[in-house]
């Protein structure tokens, strides 16, 4: 039988992906690279078949249930949901469960922030300096959601608190949308994926940017210099979680998968390849050296208190973000 | 050759025309170059000679012969372009004796519809497939609780969605050919005591062969890089662009995505020489 | 139109028999009431301008299109119905349609190959069809390899290894250029004689036709006007539309003035007289319109006063002047422009010497009346 | 009689898989994706019917002004395609001989040996600030800060003319191809110098295969999603991206579905108006190509 | 190749010269020294077989190509250098190249246009050009809506239109059929009277050249082999090129037994003996081998016997049996079988009549030595 996973990039490493063909060697795994939106959209698209394990964030997963119904309820006694870390389990079953059932468990959790090249920038602390002007046509940020969140805190709200109230959270978009439309003239370019983030920063085109933080441990591991940082206002935190779809056709495979990669022995694999913590009972101390290290340069414990988890995002918030993307994108004249 | 311009005119043209192939040429050196480079990175600077990307078998190295997914989705795109190709070729053909040798109404009406698709944005062919798919899938579950499998994203939307726009390729390079033919041919085959399948096996197809061949070519070729249109359509058997794609955006890209771009241009010349070998095979009247 | 009272004989010798035939595309009769029968091994060709029909006739023999009404037999036996590849007739066509797929070897085998002879007796057989056209050796060129001429007689020989009881030709020299075609003429009727079999020839050349046939039909507007040998035609034309078609000739529209047992005396628009002799069907009376046809080669030019034999005072004499000299050689043609105004033809030999005709000399031209050839209009 | 029958039956065999293709493939998936463009969401799986997605697009300035942008860069991208392609072509079908004009014309399909992904992929490798071109003129002393040459409209304009500038160029080199060189012979011989030529023969000449060259390249360039994407700057979306945003970020696939019909109309729309404009028709350009 | 001695005059009466011209193309000699000069107003043609150099030639005097040496002077003006569309030469091509996007209007204005000559002047020029090629309705023609025949002249107004020096004409009737071709021949001669310019036309039809030209040079592999008039080439051709290639002919090998001033005795390599006259350069002495062409209209065929007029006893005599008649009309041949078992033409004039020659009848052939042309091989 085959394993189909909707996953992120590098979230199926190869080394993993025989290990565990290895161990069961009944099962194929075959493996599809997306993102939170386009997990969705696929999964729409296909009524929640074509694949048997999706790892979309923690809050992607509630509005979209109740809207297009596209993942199945987990059967949690099939899971060893021990070995996971109890606070992330109850916030991740907390904001996925629908009518009594539990659609999602935690699998890694990681944060986005800045880098920065600390020869070249050491004063990025917060999100708002991506826009000194000092840094002029030296950073870059990726025109998605994550960076309207920083840049809302930055600016002293909360907009979390005000999924609640979605006028309030309309102003606080506009008000991040002004911000970011003048700032959009001291940015060399927005990022679009990892890959260009990396040439950019490795090669000295850019000295600061909104990262993810796996990134930012990865060229941690090619220059010293380049360390993650976490905003003052809060690094923003996400949960990568495992939902099965509806249609999903091999669920036990899917268990043993989700079993397997929980392992502690495979947690380091995967972290070595993902960059990201797994959301097992000491999960930092299971990344490789290396990435253990950038997280220690990069956190301090005051750090890991101030993260800002992503709430679920309620519907009809896509569309408003999606409006102000695109009205920064659109905004020319900064040119 | 036309007439002569004077020569230092014709120094000029050619060597705009020298440049202008260098340009042709030059980001697909500059991708395929980096594939030798013995760097984690695909750029400057240049770290040393190795073929470790197309051959190594370890991580971080890996070579294209030993990433799983690269292979997949290379034989994915080639199970796509060859059902593809298959297909367009063989209503390519049917389009070409239609158009060619029948008479109905409102023929010309038709003969644009066939070009439409050409014309139509990859994107938004992509899309209203899938949309057309799922909402009869959608329905049909909704309705009559049947699971229709091959209307959701997948190979054979992806093979679908190419079809609808590479036969009319295949469609207009069959026809050019067919309208060629003499049809007396045809009618001197029957005349010699050649039944009708006899004619079309022995005559008019052969005929037709090397723009068929030709055709299947470029129907394959265009298949196999074709981006827009799959997007939305491709499930979890993803081809080559989308696996490269994803890796390029998603992961990050490493010199091995140059090792796969090296091996497909030199894989598309040796088509492009092939289907100019069966063109050429014989001189044709 | 003689077979017409032979309709229901089945025993006959004639490879060919077309009864009654009619072809309409909607209201264009294409071909409108074709009778006629070839007896065995002889050379017939159909003679007639662009767009007579005689491509229609011919696809209805060959079975590529059904006959409005009328019948086709072949030996005797009716071939309405039967598809073209059961037919025994085989066909040439225009532009040959080789198969460029196949060598020489293939184009010829094929038909064998489609009757399932076996591939010894194939083999025989096409070489021997090779040899009677002399083309022994080019079994396994590629028909892109051969010269015109050579494709013409491929062809041919294509269709004669299967032993058709007729041969049909669609203008097979049209697509030749001029010394080719020159050459082949002369060349199929070689060819025709070796194979003995009967060719039905299509063109509207009639130089083709005259050289080449035992018989000629000519064709116009769908119906046959006149079928008999090339003399005949030639010489007897049986109607205005033959004398005009076949062969170069003068022609005037005038009205009779006189008539005297098979002869009229006509004058001419422009105001000539001449006798001539009536031809074709009704006799002329005097105030009917004839149209009278003088060919060149029977009028005789010479310049006035310098030959010393008395010109025959039966024949009819005109005066005139040299207009212009067509010099081709031994086609020479003379240009003499008349009292009245007109030109007429006169052929003459030239043979480079100081006596020859020269322009503005003036000259005297006579021909017999028997060779003046009245239609009545 | 039978023969009329086999003509039918056959007539029907050819006319089934082309009624398929055309029918399943293309118009209904256009009448299903406009059907979608006129509901309108009120509610999580409630849908009403409505002209909302469009009036949407037209009160958004955003929305259109990204329209008439692709538009306009698909136009521009058009005009330097027909302009640096057709003396190739031209190049090509009368200057090159016999045998050299075999491997150019080849030689031009080298962009279609990979895909976008990988075209865009070199360009990049190229333009970029610490990339190849950069590097080359630092190295040879043209210049001494790094230049970025990414990021921008230029660049997503040349790689967009380098993406179609094949399309533009084969049908131009196959009507090019069918002209008889007396014909420009004659241009010159009864007096037209050059341009005279150009103008007055080659160009009236070739129009067919220079519309039917134009429209496909706009219509590719309008249609294209990944060179804009990746090569483009701030400031530079492009409309397939938005409809793209719409069906994929936002989940919006009614919106989507008529920004598509939208896409698809000003499109037509444009192609129209050329060929109104040089007097042509689709079937006397595009289907003879 | 009377040019020669006057190669240094630069005024003249002559519309165009070439002076030893030459092209070669690689190691092809496509023209080999090529000399000559045309008269103001006379109709010259260049005749040769395909592949001889004519095309080039022209091209090279309109300007598409340039000589490798030798000369070139239009009204007495070297126009090496100049462009093609700064001569004053006008072309019409083989396929005419009527541009297809320009209705009739437009494609004689074009030239105009190109001069810059006034609306109102190229309205009235070329509706006088249209009356005068006999065509003034179809200004508003589109090219397609033309027949073969009024496409040729139109190309022609296009070019007169601009009143050239010298118009050329490479094979303008080579894409016409057959009848059309025969018209044209007539018509273009006429064109030329009516411009009164100086056309040069080329052709490898001997039959269009004799019957248009003023002047024919007949052209060999790149080489000028005679410049004469029709007559001249035809009765007097100065090679055995010539003979062979102008006119239909008999040729026989053979060597020489006996010389006297001027005339030879031939011995064919079949065993035929025959007088003849010593033509073209370099006399035969006895055993030198010879061709001898003798033209089928100088050869008299008479049935054996049948003539009361003894045969001039001067003649060439030789008896033999008919082969075959070739039936055209006026154009009618005879082919008769010598002792030697060789085919002999002649023309005949067959009158329908039942004293016609018929085949397998015994002929007497008479033809005087002096139709006996024997070049030295
Ligand atoms: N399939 C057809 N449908 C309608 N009309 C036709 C068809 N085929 C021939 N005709 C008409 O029938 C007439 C005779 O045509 P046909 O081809 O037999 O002439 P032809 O004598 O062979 O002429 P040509 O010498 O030019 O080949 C013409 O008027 C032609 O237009
Ligand atoms: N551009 C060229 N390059 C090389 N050889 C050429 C070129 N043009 C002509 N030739 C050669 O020069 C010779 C003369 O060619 P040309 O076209 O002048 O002959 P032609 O007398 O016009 O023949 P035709 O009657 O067939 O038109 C031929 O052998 C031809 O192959
Ligand atoms: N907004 C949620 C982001 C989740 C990111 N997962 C990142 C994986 C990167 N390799
Ligand atoms: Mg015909
Ligand atoms: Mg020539």
């Amino acid at each position: 039988e085959t394993l189909r996973l909707l996953t992120w990039g590098s979230y199926a490493p190869d080394e993993l992906v025989k290990k565990f063909e290895e161990k069961y060697p009944d099962i194929t795994v075959e493996v599809t690279f997306s993102n939170n939106e386009e997990m969705i959209a696929k999964l729409r698209a296909t009524g929640g078949a074509g694949f048997d394990l999706a790892q979309p964030s923690h809050d992607r997963i509630y509005a979209v249930q109740q809207e297009y119904n596209i993942y199945k309820p987990l059967d949690l006694s099939k899971i060893n949901t021990d070995v996971m870390q109890d606070k992330l389990l109850e916030g991740v079953k907390a904001n996925t469960t629908i009518d009594g059932e539990v659609y999602a468990v935690p699998h890694q959790w990681g944060t986005s922030g800045l880098m920065a090249n600390k020869t070249m920038a050491p004063d990025v602390k917060a999100w708002g300096d991506l826009c000194d002007p000092q840094y002029k046509g030296k950073t870059s940020m990726r025109l998605k959601r994550t960076i309207l969140l920083g840049m809302a805190f930055d600016m002293g709200e909360d907009p979390f608190a005000a999924y609640a109230d979605l006028d309030k959270y309309q102003s606080i978009l506009d008000k991040v949308a002004d911000k970011l439309i003048a700032c959009k003239d001291n940015l060399k370019a927005y990022w679009k994926g990892g890959d260009d983030l990396s040439a950019m920063m490795m090669s000295g085109e850019i000295v600061a940017s909104e990262t993810w933080d796996s990134t930012a441990y990865k060229l941690y591991g090619e220059n010293k210099d380049i360390v993650f940082v976490p905003p003052k206002t809060g690094a923003l935190a996400w949960i990568d979680t495992f939902a099965i779809p509806r249609k999903g056709e091999a669920d036990d495979a899917a268990y043993k998968w989700i079993n397997f990669v929980l392992e502690p022995e495979n947690v380091k694999i995967m972290s070595a390849s993902t960059g990201a913590i797994a959301a097992v009972e000491g999960g930092k101390d299971l990344l490789p050296d290396d990435k253990k290290a950038a997280v220690n340069a990069a956190f301090t414990d005051a750090d890991i208190d101030n993260l800002k988890f992503f709430a679920n995002i309620p519907a009809g918030v896509e569309d408003m973000e999606g409006k102000t993307l695109e009205k920064i994108k659109a905004a020319t004249g900064s040119e | 050759m036309a007439i002569k311009p004077n020569t230092a005119f014709l120094t000029s043209y050619r060597i705009y025309v020298a440049a202008f192939f260098v340009f042709l040429a030059a980001p697909l050196v500059a991708a395929g170059m980096f594939a030798f480079n013995d760097s984690l990175f695909p750029s400057l600077p240049w770290q040393g000679f190795t073929l470790d990307w197309f051959f190594n078998d370890t991580e971080p190295k890996l070579g294209m012969f030993h990433d799983r997914r690269l292979l997949r989705g290379l034989y994915y795109s080639f199970v796509i372009a060859s059902f593809v190709s298959l297909l367009s070729v063989f209503v390519g053909t049917c389009n070409a004796f239609l158009f060619v040798r029948c008479r109905f109404p409102a023929k010309d009406f038709f003969y644009i519809m066939m070009v439409l698709p050409l014309v139509i944005p990859g994107v938004i062919l992509g899309i209203s497939i899938l949309l057309l798919a799922s909402n009869i899938a959608n329905g049909a579950e909704e309705a009559l609780s049947l699971d229709l499998d091959f209307l959701r994203p997948g190979l054979i939307l992806v093979v679908l969605g190419q079809f609808s726009f590479i036969t009319t390729i295949t469609s207009l390079v069959i026809i050019a050919r067919l309208k060629k033919f003499d049809e007396s041919m045809e009618e001197a085959a029957f005349n010699l005591g050649a039944s009708r399948v006899r004619v079309l096996r022995t005559i008019t197809l052969p005929f037709l062969f090397p723009a068929m061949a030709a055709a299947g070519i470029v129907a394959f070729l265009v298949s196999f890089e074709n981006f827009n249109t799959t997007l939305f359509l491709v499930g979890s058997e993803a081809p080559l662009t989308i696996t490269m794609y994803d890796r390029m955006v998603k992961v990050g890209s490493t010199p091995v995505l140059n090792a796969v771009s090296f091996f497909l241009m030199v894989g598309s010349a040796l088509l492009a020489l092939i289907s100019i070998l069966v063109n050429r095979d014989k001189p044709q009247t | 139109m003689q077979s017409m009272t032979e309709n229901d004989l089945a025993t006959t010798d004639n490879d060919l028999e077309c009864v009654q035939v009619r072809k309409h595309f909607g209201s264009v009769r294409a071909v409108d009431d074709v009778s006629f029968e070839i007896p065995k091994g002889s050379f017939f060709s159909i003679l007639g301008p662009s767009g007579c029909g005689k491509t229609t006739l011919m696809r209805m023999i060959a079975g590529f299109e059904s006959p409005t009404s009328g019948d086709i037999r072949i030996k005797g036996n009716s071939v309405i119905g039967t598809p073209p590849n059961k037919r025994n007739v085989k066909m040439v066509f225009q532009h040959l349609a080789l198969f460029p797929m196949m060598n020489v070897y293939e184009n010829i085998a094929y038909g064998l190959r489609c009757a399932g002879v076996s591939k010894e007796v194939i083999r025989t057989k096409v070489h021997d069809v090779l040899e009677r056209i002399s083309l022994p050796d080019v079994a396994n060129r590629e028909i892109s390899q051969l010269s015109g001429g050579q494709k013409q007689r491929i062809a041919i020989a294509r269709c004669m290894v299967l032993d058709p009881d007729v041969l049909l030709l669609d203008e097979p020299l049209g697509a030749l250029d001029l010394k080719l075609r020159e050459a082949m003429k002369i060349e199929l009727k070689l060819l025709q004689h070796q194979f003995d079999t009967t060719f039905v020839y299509i063109t509207h050349d009639q130089s083709e036709a005259l050289v080449m046939s035992d018989n000629v039909a000519i064709m116009n507007q769908g119906k046959f006007v006149q079928i008999g040998t090339p003399q005949e035609l030639y010489h007897n034309p049986s109607a205005a539309f033959v004398a005009g078609f076949v062969g170069d000739t003068n022609r005037w529209a005038g009205k009779v003035t006189r008539v005297e047992n098979g002869a009229v005396e006509v004058a001419t628009e422009a105001g000539l007289t001449m006798r001539g002799s009536v031809r074709g069907t009704g006799t002329p009376a005097v105030g009917d319109t004839v149209s009278a046809f003088v060919r060149p080669e029977f009028i005789s030019a010479e310049k006035t006063g310098a030959s010393d034999k008395p010109v025959d005072p039966a024949h009819n004499v005109i005066n005139g002047k040299v207009d212009s000299i067509l010099f081709n050689g031994a086609n020479s043609r003379v240009l003499v422009r008349d009292g009245a105004g007109e030109l007429i033809e006169a052929d003459v030999v030239l043979t480079g010497s100081t006596q020859d005709l020269k322009p503005k000399d003036n000259v005297t031209l006579s021909w017999s009346p028997e060779q003046t050839m009245c239609f009545k209009a | 009689m039978m023969q009329k029958d086999i003509k039918r039956l056959s007539l029907i065999l050819l006319f089934a898989p082309f009624a398929l293709w055309i029918f399943l493939l293309i118009v209904l998936p256009h009448l299903g994706m406009f059907y979608i463009s006129v509901r309108e969401k009120v509610g999580p799986r409630m849908y009403e019917f409505g002209l909302g997605n469009y009036i949407n697009f037209f009160a958004e300035p955003i929305y259109w002004n990204t329209l008439i942008r692709t538009g306009s860069m698909s136009l521009l991208v058009t005009a330097l395609a027909l302009l640096l392609g057709f003396p190739i072509a031209y190049y090509i079908a009368k200057i090159a001989g016999n045998r050299t004009r075999g491997a150019l014309f080849l030689m031009c399909l080298i962009p279609l040996w990979v895909s976008d992904l990988i075209r865009a992929f070199g360009w990049i490798l190229l333009l970029r600030e610490t990339g190849i071109i950069s590097s080359s003129l630092q190295w040879a002393g043209v210049i001494n800060t790094p230049i970025e040459f990414l990021y921008n409209d230029a660049a997503v304009i040349m790689g967009l003319v380098y993406t179609v500038i094949l399309f533009m160029i084969v049908p131009l080199v196959s009507t090019l191809d069918g002209m008889d060189n007396s014909m420009i012979e004659a241009g010159y011989n009864l007096g037209g110098n050059g341009p005279t030529v150009l103008r007055r023969i080659i160009i009236p000449y070739a129009m067919p295969g220079i519309v039917s060259g134009c429209i496909v390249v706009f219509m590719l360039t309008a249609g294209s999603y990944l060179t804009p994407i990746l090569l483009g700057g701030k400031n530079s979306s492009w409309f397939t991206e938005q409809i793209y945003d719409q069906f994929i970020t936002r989940y919006n696939w009614e919106s989507g579905a008529a920004f598509g019909f939208l896409l698809l109309a000003f499109t037509s729309l444009v192609v129209w108006g050329g060929l109104k404009l040089s007097g042509q028709t689709l079937n006397s350009t595009v289907a003879k190509s």
